[in-house]
């Protein structure tokens, strides 16, 4: 599972680079126009931390996958900086603790599990609920879609599916909301008319997730 | 001839050297330009008073993305900030740092962080005091003056911006005269509940890891409203003389304050960082006037580029209320590199 | 898509009521705004020093066409200038507002003009010395410290630029302690002697009667040799790092003044006008650098927008080889708008 | 003959003013593009000291015309301000001593020693020689010109013309010079290829002194 984590981190990594530039011309409509850049700095730094080899590895894969997106976390909370940085670093950091408390569960039920402390983490310290306009609105929606598949009794790798569908869809249907929560906030009617760049860097968490895990990563 | 559309993207023009390099040569530059008054801690990101810290005095840390310069780390020294923290430009600074940061300048007598309200600058210090929790008092003051902003529900509430500068003086000057954690946290919510401030622009800055502007004005356009990270602002207007647009920055602040004839203003007309200083006087002109039209007087003032926006033009104004105390701290000495007067 | 011309003429976008109000309002901003340091003679045009003429002391005046603020109304007060006459906007003051001023500032001492090697500057202090001759004992400093300009029988010689500040404060703080005009010229003069400077832009500044930018530069180039005055330079360049552009300008410094390894000398890096601060100082590092390579000690700085051309995004620098006699007067007090320390 | 430099110094001015956007066209091209305003401020105040009617008269019409000229160089001086407006003052007031000290000469002898007397003074203030780039480049060809007319017998309105065709090629002359006086001597080998501002000016004042004294003011 550890390796799987680190697939993923990996993957996300390189999906935010790519993107970066799209991300930020997103937060330059309705923000500063730095999530990008931002986000990339941090999964950069999670890549360089993987690359150096220095997290400690047991016996046990659970633990190991457990500290290595607890390592992700903080590394996000050390580089990212922003609204994001905290954001998606306690998020890593509620999922890391998430994962280790779901002890041996399905890997779908696992990963719910996270997903679901993930959001907690973000909407307790960000103060914010669905449909302000934030990256809530990917994941909240990507919670309820793979709690649903899990219920109806889908895989792991149609849960994660069915996440990362659900946060793209989400992240599409934040252009109409008008944005009460962080920056795009003070543009306050001028904010609709946009996707919010934190739900679309979260779909594409999810969808990088879904394809590390998937039979073609590279999809 | 063609109709050539108006927008006219400006390219972005810097002395800088590599994008990623900015915010840490500026910090050398600022050590290497004011040894007498600042110390860089190069891998935190960090400006610390020289010869700190200074035991049993509160410190005080400040910081937030870079792009505002003088603000900050111009505003480390005697009678104003311990340390500030430098984060990437119009990013907020990491927990790290800031942690860092307070350990550098507590001298026991506990730290104030003073934090401009932006989702990102509250949460990354928010998580940095839990990282000292206790082993290092920490109290800390969110500075929200921009009238531009709704205060509501709907928002993540007010920016703070100029307002800032003169907190980080008063409280600094109340700090440096040995006052108690406690009171000088307690200045610095008064000059925050005192003071409120707004801003236009006529031109966008540009981020440099971006390299186009955040956002595009016609020619015959200003942005009202703005905040200090190139966020678009409010509304949109037609350019004006700057009678009219000093009007429309002090109208709402006057009301916002409350402000009645025979009240005392210290008032701070600041430069978004492109507007030169010859403009900045003849907007201070245009407030001046403003204000004695409504009998307030001004008790103090402060004209320059001090809490800016990259290379934006456009400036802003902010009122502090003023009292006798608030007085005696704004003229107490202050010796940083960008503030300096009775030193 | 179409191709569009390279070269943007930016718009004018300025802080401006009616653009013959400029200069006036300005003037009466920086009064409104310290009124403790200066007074302004709005029907001349001039700004003086509050609480002048002092007796017995030799009296420093300066003057120049206005759009280079700070200079020269933001550096008079104590230490410093007793007057400055602003002229319109890159047009050199008129012999009457000189005469003026140097009748308001003297006390008895004789009278120093501070001149820059301009010919309209130059030829209108000439006949207001004329105008006063006999009355008033009036010397004159001519500063000519631009590199960029050969100073040669086929010029009009090199201009006055950024070493114009710095011998306005080393004169004003041997002034303040009393020098004799004597004395006080022969500081100014060792000053001009010392100090070499040069600079280049970025963008033009747009001369508000005018309303378009003085020389149009592409997107990718920069004007090297510049004045303060939008004339366009001695070269083009493509933009590079600011490293190279600080070596293009501190390298013709070095070599005129024949500064070598050991030497001290007083760093200057000036914003043009447009540049903000983090700018600024990503430059000074550059410059720093670049002296500690040759050996050269930096034993004093200033870094700031302090003699500008209008909204032109650029830098200068200025190198001015001290000694113990300058350092002294360089760190005497100084109380201006622009200028303050040590009081 | 007063009359006749009141006339020519309002023609002068509206000429100047017209003219303005050109004249700091050509000053920013290789100087700093005040030359026009600051030339239209000057001619300006001179047509407002005019209009106040405040000149002293006597029953002397020379001693009017140069008190008039006088107070013309003076409010130059006092309001033009660079470089043009000491060298343009100076010019006016030399010109009116010499139009006292020529007594009853003849109209064209008088204007060949006031021109005489305006080339002397910009050349002393300014240390200027022909072929330097400057207003005297359309000014000595002009004093020359206006010589070989009058002493061709030329009547008062030929040595005026003369003048005024001589300094307007002289003006387009300074093209391809190389400046070395004044402001555009900063450019170096920039300064080609650009007519001299002040020359122009220099050129405009000539032909509206002919203008005015000629049978069509208004050509
Ligand atoms: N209070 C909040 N709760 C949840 N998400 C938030 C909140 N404030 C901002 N965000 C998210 O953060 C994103 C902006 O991140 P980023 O640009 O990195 O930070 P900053 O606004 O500090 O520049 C927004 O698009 C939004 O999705
Ligand atoms: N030394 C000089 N002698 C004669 N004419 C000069 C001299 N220097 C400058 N000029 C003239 O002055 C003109 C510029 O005038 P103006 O633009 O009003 O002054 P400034 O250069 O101070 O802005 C030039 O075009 C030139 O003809
Ligand atoms: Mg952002
Ligand atoms: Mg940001
Ligand atoms: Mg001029
Ligand atoms: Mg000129």
């Amino acid at each position: 599972m550890r390796r799987a984590i680190e697939a993923w981190l990996r993957l996300a990594a390189g999906r935010i680079h790519e993107h970066a530039p799209e991300l930020s011309a997103l937060d330059a409509a309705i923000g500063d126009g730095d999530h990008g850049t931002n986000l990339d700095r941090g999964f950069g730094a999670i890549v360089a931390t993987l690359d150096e080899g220095t997290i400690p590895t047991t016996d046990s894969d659970l633990d190991d996958a457990v500290v290595t997106l607890r390592t992700a976390g903080k590394r996000l909370i050390s580089t990212v900086g922003g609204a994001a940085g905290p954001l998606y670093g306690t998020a890593f950091l509620r999922a890391s603790a998430a994962l280790a408390a779901a002890g041996d569960a399905a890997p779908g039920a696992k990963f719910v599990a996270a997903l679901d402390a993930a959001v907690g983490g973000i909407s307790g310290l960000g103060k914010a609920t669905a449909g302000e306009k934030t990256m809530l609105d990917a994941l909240i929606p990507a919670l309820d879609a793979a709690r649903s598949a899990l219920a109806a009794g889908a895989e792991s790798g149609a849960v994660l599916g069915a996440a990362a569908d659900a946060a793209a869809a989400g992240a599409a249907a934040t252009i109409p909301l008008l944005a009460t929560k962080g920056r795009a906030s003070y543009l306050g009617e001028r904010s609709i008319g946009h996707q919010d760049p934190g739900a679309t860097s979260a779909a594409l968490l999810l969808r990088a997730l879904a394809d590390a895990a998937g039979p073609d990563p590279a999809g | 001839m063609e109709t050539v559309i108006d927008r006219k993207v400006h390219a972005m023009k810097k002395l800088i050297n590599r994008v990623e390099d900015i915010v840490p040569e500026a910090l050398q530059g600022l050590g290497a330009a004011h040894p007498d008054v600042v110390k860089i801690d190069l891998p935190n990101s960090n400006v610390l008073r020289a010869g700190g810290p200074k035991a049993g005095k509160v410190a005080l840390v400040s910081g937030g993305g870079s792009g505002h310069e003088p603000l900050h780390g111009g505003f480390v020294g005697l009678g104003m900030l311990d340390a500030a923290c430098a984060g990437a430009i119009f990013t907020s600074p990491v927990p790290d740092q800031m942690e860092a940061a307070t350990r550098a300048v507590d001298g026991g007598a506990g730290v104030l962080h003073i934090v401009k309200n932006y989702t990102g600058d509250v949460l990354n210090f928010q998580l940095a005091a839990e990282l000292v929790a206790g082993e290092i008092e920490v109290a800390t003051v969110v500075t929200n003056d921009d009238v531009a902003v709704q205060d509501s529900l709907y928002t993540a509430g007010r920016r703070g911006v100029g307002g800032t500068v003169l907190l980080e003086k008063i409280a600094g000057a109340h700090a440096e005269a040995g006052g108690s954690l406690a009171d000088v946290t307690a200045t610095a919510v008064k000059v925050n509940a005192n003071a409120r401030s707004m801003g236009l622009a006529l031109t966008s800055g540009i981020v440099p890891a971006a390299g186009t502007p955040n956002f595009d004005l016609g020619d015959d356009e200003v942005e009202v409203g703005i905040g200090i990270h190139g966020e678009p602002g409010r509304r949109r207007e037609k350019l004006a003389p700057v009678s009219d647009l000093a009007e429309w920055l002090v109208g709402p602040i006057v009301d916002d304050l409350a402000l009645k004839r025979g009240d005392s203003v210290l008032a701070f007309v600041n430069g978004m960082g492109g507007t030169p200083l010859i403009e900045l006087y003849v907007a201070y002109n245009s407030v001046a006037t403003i204000l004695s039209g409504k009998g307030i007087s001004i008790g103090r003032s402060l004209v320059g580029s001090y809490i800016t926006s990259l290379e934006m033009a456009g400036f802003s104004v902010t009122l502090l209320r003023l009292d006798d105390d608030l007085v005696r701290w704004w003229d107490a000495p202050v010796h940083t590199a960008a503030l300096r007067w009775a030193v």
